[in-house]
């Protein structure tokens, strides 16, 4: 705790891709044996932040980054991350970055394994000495002991419990020579409530011996008991850096989700002119879901329990890696889902794309390149392809109906109406979607959904990744659309702001569950506490909160 | 300017090459004596002889299978077609169509099984297309041996059972479709009509069959397999479909190729027929997981000119017959460019 | 270290180079022609017992009889002739001579070697005489396969079995 | 005990397969045993050296390496050289090694940064390129040499003048390394130095193995993405390890054509990268799991079988052929069979690390099914 001179301080970090302003102006410092717990929504800027610090390639490739980082009382421009690595900064990444048929040993020493140096060397050059496994073994235990863990050095990671794969990779870190600090991103994103309990322990060993750590997750109550000092981020922005001691993982959710002042302004406008036409409780239920559970990779839905009321705009909200996601994808048979779903008071099945599809239920996925286009296609056939597979339109019938001739010219007409009506740029209906911008990308995906004249409309993150105009014109489809045809939208965003300024209900969700439902109107702290799951936690961290 | 440089980028260095080489040779014949007209006439026939085979690549690199590797499965079908014609007597016209009939069934049974196996493995498909390939032109090679054959012109002729290696078609279909409403200009230019009238039907049913509902959801499964899932598409039954129609289009293929060759060739006859059909439609400028028609006419004119002029030229210039080896360094000089490319889909 | 391994590395190089030369050298196959013509060295006409039984390096020995001339396929510049005289007084005699590396064939005179003529006469390097000999050998060794690439198959032009 | 015994069968399955229709095939053959010993032992002699040049391939991940027989093309180039240069015996062998090593060296840095280009699908692009090379070298071989290239023995040119005659008698090497230490057990004579060869090749895998170029390979060879972010120069190794299978494979086949004693030029290359490879899967080998027990295992089983199945099929069905379809059928049915394997399980294996990702999906489900039931 005792930071006499900081080992890393950042000034004025700022980055902007494309003009799109990602971080600005954000400074802090982290002294040796302080924890940092780095907070914020997805988006934030939490991971350009980081790959700025490790000097990944893609920083450097798309003009650099402002301000200066000061490591270790120098200045310090990494320009690949193994520079950062040589420097003393470790990180830890989320997926595994593990040899499966390697051994914990292998796995900690990996390219850095002690060698007995051959005759052969100056020959065949270094890498033809052979492996010193004694010396190695010995290295590993030693870096082991230090997490204060038991692992068996030579036991394979495939056989592994999760738990000792994340100590494995801090072993790895902690190995290197001079290593000062060390980056965790949402360590405990995979591990059970024991596993990850013995793992802050360790992390306050290593603390207690002058390593710095950056601990990055979204378990407010870990950051809360474990870090030092919380530094919240938010639009690129560092909200706050204040002691973590007697903060609460509420104030920290709402400080996450707060709005800055013109966002307020805004929905106070919109909110404001619009005005209660579809109450809450008004109009028969469209959509029910009972028990829903999702298997959705990072996420999983355990237990889900909604109804949407007909021509409402749903809003679905919650912290990544929550579960928020996999509601859509579960209803429209993407991923493995069960549970019921009952639409107009008929069951929907699932795990079929194509039932959900002839339920007349259309899907904007977060995914827009990977499941939203075809990238390779034209705008016309982007469009119009679900239409014509699902409702056989834009097929005339030839042979007295025995084939189905797809009519392109009623697909490019399709397209030149949405062209219009969603004021894509592009150079007609036959570019191919791979070389459109972000924002007419995402234009398209809602084009494609439009086309099928849906009774409910899934939309998820419609607003990641584009920019502001495209944004706005988004929403305010998505809002037209739903007065003039009525349509019920179920919109999932991680974007609160959006979400209060254009649902009627906004439901949250905390691991895999509904934590609760609030009226757009509800104030931002009420939203604070539902994303942090804080009523669940409430109890426990009052009781602990002395400490 | 910067359009002529775009075509050029896109049509690859390699192809730009080859076509330049086959307009030279096209120049040079003349002044080494090689007779043109003959020459234009030996590519036409060869056309017609191997464009369905190219044509059949189509629907599976479309549905994102990749290279089909495995087309020799279809040339078994088509070879069964014609053995079994010829053993029930057909002869002529009748004969031709019988043995498209029986290969079509057989072409849809091998195609169906084959596309259920590929479908386990999705992403490895190149390599166990060709080894599939092998493996079942040696289970042929023996049944060829054990399958109970009567027609003294197929059988060995000591009485032995099983069948000859290579059977001629004289009495039954031989040059039935090269010789319909042949055109004959000067002594040694004959036009095929009939080969080249089914490849251009062929083509353009296949043209038709893309332009249908389910071709285009066929596209989709080679373009984006997620996207076609996601808008309702049952991606495992499209590529069987386009695996079926390619094996079917592969004994089709066949079939017209002996027809004009005058032999059926069993045993290892097969084994590496999918390379040059390959090979064609690469030169054509179709990538592994995109392939028009116009690849499929582009790339077996160049391949089938290269193939006949390359021998006529370098006899009379050099006086050495190196066709063989030139045949060989660009077929799969092109395959290994197409294979080097930055493509995400059927390794 | 660069200057260093850069050292080995050409030792090593250079260590391959001399190798190869080496086995070059010793593993130079020669055909020697053994023969038994009288032949007169010094004035002194030298004339081969009447059967003898010749073995190179130690290789299963082979009887000739006078004016005889037998070819021995051996490798290597130095090579040991035994030769047992069985007709009269059956001397048996063991010499040691060397073919100089670029000497493919070379003729090995047994008169010279038993009438102790001087190394020198031992060995001669066979000048193929032009007409008569030379062909005869030649038929010999004709194994021209038919060429490599005709096609078997009975239409030469279209590809019938052909490799890809 | 049941599931390790399951386990034990899938594992070796294709081993118990080859030995049941081995045992099968061998007395409807008919052939003497001593016979079938003397063949086995010699044609172990003669190729296990070329089934090892497969194995640091698939260790570093790049499956089966197709692409070995630009490493025999190489091998027989040597060869070529110094039959025209008429060097005898273990020299002569050895200056063929010592040519072709050059030239595997570089055909194997292009076999290996061809490879690079197309990740993912290695074996089919060495495939390909073993065919593209084999035009290469048939020009060389049929046009270059003799004019161009020097070739100073007129009996091995065609009678045109230029180009390799298509068959050419090693008779100044034939059989020099298997009868350098001649041993006769039992009636059988065996190969002795062949075999201390063997040894010595399999040492140098073994060693290999633990060296860090070694390390680096096994673990580019399991995770390209892991090993390149901890600084292993992953393109290069995957390099390193075509060019040694390359360079091996050069000197297998110069053991493989002295003991069968002649080359056919254009041909006695095409076959041996299908042969070789069939054997090791036929030893349990699989696209990314290969050890020396497998090489042996496989050489033996594989070659008792090409002895045995043509006798066979003419004992059973009265026609030679049926056997030697049956012996081609079983080398490409190995091959499709290992590599159907291979991707099947690669497939569900993608699935179920995609289950572990989430973190416990599985239980999550039989919760919330718990909470609704």
């Amino acid at each position: 705790m005792d930071s006499a001179e900081p080992i890393l301080s950042l000034k004025g970090i700022g980055k902007s891709f494309y003009g799109n302003r990602v971080l600005a102006d954000v400074s802090f410092d982290v002294g040796a044996g302080e924890i940092i717990g780095l907070v914020g929504e997805n988006g934030a800027g939490k991971s350009t932040l980081m790959k700025i610090l490790f000097g990944m390639p893609v920083i450097s490739e798309t003009g650099g980054f402002e301000g200066s980082i000061f490591f270790n009382g120098k200045e310090a421009r990494f320009k690949t991350p193994f520079d950062a690595l040589d420097a003393g900064i470790g990180m830890v990444h989320q997926e595994f970055s593990l040899i499966p048929g390697f051994t914990t040993t292998e796995n900690i020493l990996l390219n850095r394994e002690s060698l007995n140096r051959s005759v052969l060397v100056d020959i065949f050059g270094p890498r033809i000495s052979t492996l010193d496994r004694a010396a190695m073994e010995s290295r590993a235990k030693s870096a082991i002991d230090k997490l204060g863990v038991t692992l068996d050095p030579n036991m394979l990671i495939k056989e592994m419990p999760v738990g000792h794969k994340q100590f494995t990779e801090i072993a790895r870190e902690l190995c290197r020579e001079n290593v000062k600090l060390i980056v965790l991103d949402e360590p405990t994103a995979v591990l059970t409530e024991s596993e990850a309990e013995v793992l802050l322990s360790t992390l306050r060993l290593l603390a207690s011996e002058g390593i710095a750590i950056i601990f990055i997750s979204h378990r407010l109550r870990e950051v809360v008991e474990l870090c030092d000092r919380v530094v919240v981020l938010r639009d690129g922005h560092k909200i706050e850096d204040f002691p973590a001691k007697g903060s609460s993982t509420k104030q920290i959710a709402s400080l996450m989700v707060g709005r800055s002042m013109e966002a307020q302004a805004k929905i106070d406008a919109a909110s404001a002119a619009r005005t209660i036409q579809n109450g809450s409780d008004a109009g028969e239920t469209v959509l029910s879901i009972e028990n829903l559970w999702v298997d959705m990779p990072g996420e999983t839905v355990r237990n889900v329990n909604l109804s949407i009321k007909k021509g409402e705009i749903f809003g679905i909200g919650g912290l990544a890696g929550q579960g928020k996601l996999g509601i859509p994808n579960g209803i429209m048979g993407l991923s493995p889902a069960g549970g019921s779903v009952v639409l107009n008071g008929m069951p929907v099945a699932l795990n079929a794309p194509r039932a959900a599809l002839e339920r007349n239920m259309a899907f904007v996925s977060e995914d827009r390149r990977g499941v939203g286009l075809l990238l390779d296609e034209g705008i016309d056939w982007n469009i119009a392809f679900t239409a014509m597979q699902v409702q056989n339109k834009f097929l005339k019938p030839i042979l007295g109906g025995l084939f189905l001739w797809r009519s392109d010219a009623a697909m490019s007409n399709l397209a030149e109406e949405y062209i219009k009506l969603l004021e894509i740029k592009c150079t007609g209906p036959g570019q191919r979607a791979g070389n459109l911008s972000g924002g007419n990308q995402q234009k398209v995906c809602l084009a494609k959904a439009f086309a099928l004249r849906p009774d409910v409309l899934f939309v998820s993150e419609p607003t990641r990744g584009i920019d502001i105009g495209a944004k706005h014109l988004v929403l305010d489809t998505l809002k037209k659309y739903n007065r003039e045809y009525g349509t019920t939208i179920v919109m999932v965003s991680s974007e609160l702001e959006e979400l209060r300024s254009v649902c009627d209900r906004i439901a949250i969700v905390y691991e895999g569950r509904i934590e609760g439902i609030l009226p757009h109107t509800a104030p931002i702290e009420d939203f604070g506490i539902l994303m942090a799951g804080a009523d669940r936690d409430e109890a426990p961290v009052a009781l602990v909160g002395g400490n | 300017m910067d359009s002529m440089k775009r075509f050029a980028a896109d049509f690859g260095l390699p192809r730009i090459i080859i076509t330049l080489y086959l307009f030279a040779l096209f120049l040079a014949a003349p002044f080494v004596g090689v007779n043109l007209p003959a020459s234009i006439s030996d590519t036409l026939i060869r056309i017609g002889m191997n464009g369905i085979m190219v044509l059949a690549l189509v629907p599976m690199i479309q549905s994102g299978c990749g290279l089909n590797f495995g087309l020799s499965l279809g040339v078994i079908a088509g070879l069964l077609g014609a053995t079994i014609s010829i053993e029930m007597g057909f002869v002529g016209a009748w004969g031709f169509v019988a043995a498209i009939l029986i290969s079509q069934a057989f072409g849809a049974v091998f195609g169906y099984g084959y596309g259920k196996l590929l479908n386990r493995v999705k992403g490895g498909e190149m390599m166990i297309a060709t080894y599939v390939g092998f493996s079942s032109v040696m289970i042929m090679s023996i049944a060829w041996l054990i399958l109970p054959f009567k027609d003294p012109t197929m059988i060995w002729g000591y009485g032995g059972t099983g069948l000859r290696t290579t059977i001629s078609v004289e009495g039954f279909w031989r040059h039935i479709l090269d010789d319909f409403l042949v055109i004959q200009i000067g002594e040694n230019f004959k036009f095929p009509t009939g080969a080249i009238l089914v490849f251009a039907v062929m083509s353009f049913l296949i043209w038709v069959f893309f332009h249908l509902k389910i071709g285009t959801a066929i596209t989709a499964v080679g373009s984006n397999p997620t996207y076609a899932r996601a808008s309702g598409i049952n991606i495992d039954r499209m590529r069987i479909v386009s695996v079926m129609m390619s094996t079917m289009l592969g004994a089709l293929g066949i079939i017209v190729f002996q027809q004009s060759f005058g032999f059926i060739q069993l045993y290892e006859g097969p084994l590496y027929m999918a390379f040059p059909a390959v090979a064609a439609i690469l030169i054509g400028g179709a990538g592994v997981n995109k392939a028009t028609l116009t690849n499929v006419f582009i790339g077996a004119a160049l391949y089938q000119g290269i193939l006949t002029m390359t021998p006529s030229i370098f006899n009379a210039v050099l006086k050495v017959d190196m066709s063989d080896v030139i045949r060989i360094i660009v077929s799969n000089g092109m395959i290994l460019y197409a294979l080097t490319r930055k493509t995400k889909v059927a390794k | 270290m660069t200057s260093r391994s850069l050292f080995q590395r050409s030792c090593v190089l250079l260590g391959f180079i001399a190798l190869s030369v080496y086995l070059f050298y010793i593993g130079k196959g020669h055909t020697l022609l053994i023969d038994t013509n009288a032949v007169t060295i010094n004035g002194k006409e030298l004339r081969s017992p009447e059967t003898i039984e010749v073995s190179i390096d130690g290789k299963p020995a082979e009887s000739m009889g006078r004016a005889e001339r037998i070819l021995i396929l051996a490798g290597g510049p130095r090579h040991t002739i035994t030769i047992e005289v069985l007709s009269g007084d059956d001397k048996k005699v063991e010499k040691q001579f060397t073919i100089p590396t670029f000497m493919d064939s070379a003729v090995v005179s047994v008169p010279a070697i038993l009438g102790d003529a001087p190394p020198e006469f031992w060995v001669t390097t066979f000048t193929a005489p032009p007409v008569e000999e030379a062909p005869a050998e030649q038929m010999q060794h004709e194994q021209d396969a038919p060429e490599a690439t005709t096609e078997i198959s009975p239409n030469a032009t279209a590809p019938g079995q052909q490799k890809p | 005990m049941s599931s390790k015994l399951r386990l034990f069968f899938i594992e070796n399955a294709v081993v118990i397969l080859f030995v049941v229709l081995i045992a099968f095939a061998i007395p409807v053959s008919g052939l003497p045993g001593t016979f079938l010993m003397q063949e086995i032992l010699t044609r172990l002699g003669r190729n296990t050296f070329l089934v090892i040049a497969l194995l640091l391939p698939i260790m570093a991940g790049m499956g089966l390496n197709f692409g070995m027989v630009l490493g025999a093309m190489a091998g027989q180039l040597g060869l070529i050289f110094i039959t025209d240069w008429n060097i005898v015996g273990i020299p002569g062998l050895l200056l063929a090694m010592i040519i072709s090593l050059p030239i595997s060296v570089f055909l194997g840095w292009l076999c290996g940064s061809i490879m690079n280009l197309a990740k993912g699908r290695e074996m089919v692009t060495g495939f390909i390129l073993a065919f593209f090379m084999n035009g290469l070298y048939m020009m060389v071989v049929l046009y270059a040499m003799g004019s161009l290239i020097p070739i100073m023995n007129p009996e091995l040119l065609l009678s045109r003048g230029y180009g390799i005659r298509n068959v050419i008698g090693l008779d100044g090497v034939r059989q020099s390394l298997d009868t350098l230490i001649p041993l006769k057990v039992a009636g059988l004579n065996i190969p002795v130095f062949s075999f201390l060869i063997i040894a010595a090749v399999s040492f140098f895998i073994i060693w290999f193995r633990k060296t860090k170029i070694g390390q680096d390979m096994r673990a580019a060879g399991q995770d390209r993405a892991v090993s390149g972010a901890a600084g292993i120069p992953v393109e290069q190794t995957r390099i390193l390890a075509i060019i040694i299978s390359t360079v091996l494979a050069g000197i297998g086949q110069i053991i493989f054509l002295q003991n069968l004693g002649t080359i056919n030029t254009t041909s006695s290359h095409e076959q041996i990268g299908m042969f070789s490879i069939a054997a090791l899967l036929i030893g349990g080998a699989s696209v990314t799991k290969a050890s020396i027990p497998n090489v042996i295992v496989g050489v033996i089983l594989f070659h008792l079988l090409f002895l045995v199945s043509p006798m066979a099929g003419k004992n059973l069905i009265g026609s030679g052929m049926l056997g030697e379809y049956f012996r081609q059928f079983v080398s490409y049915g190995v091959i499709a069979l290992a590599l159907v394997l291979y991707e099947w399980k690669r497939v569900t294996q993608e699935n179920d690390s995609r289950a572990t990702l989430r973190g416990g999906g599985t239980p999550a489900a039989k919760e919330a099914k718990g909470g609704a039931a």
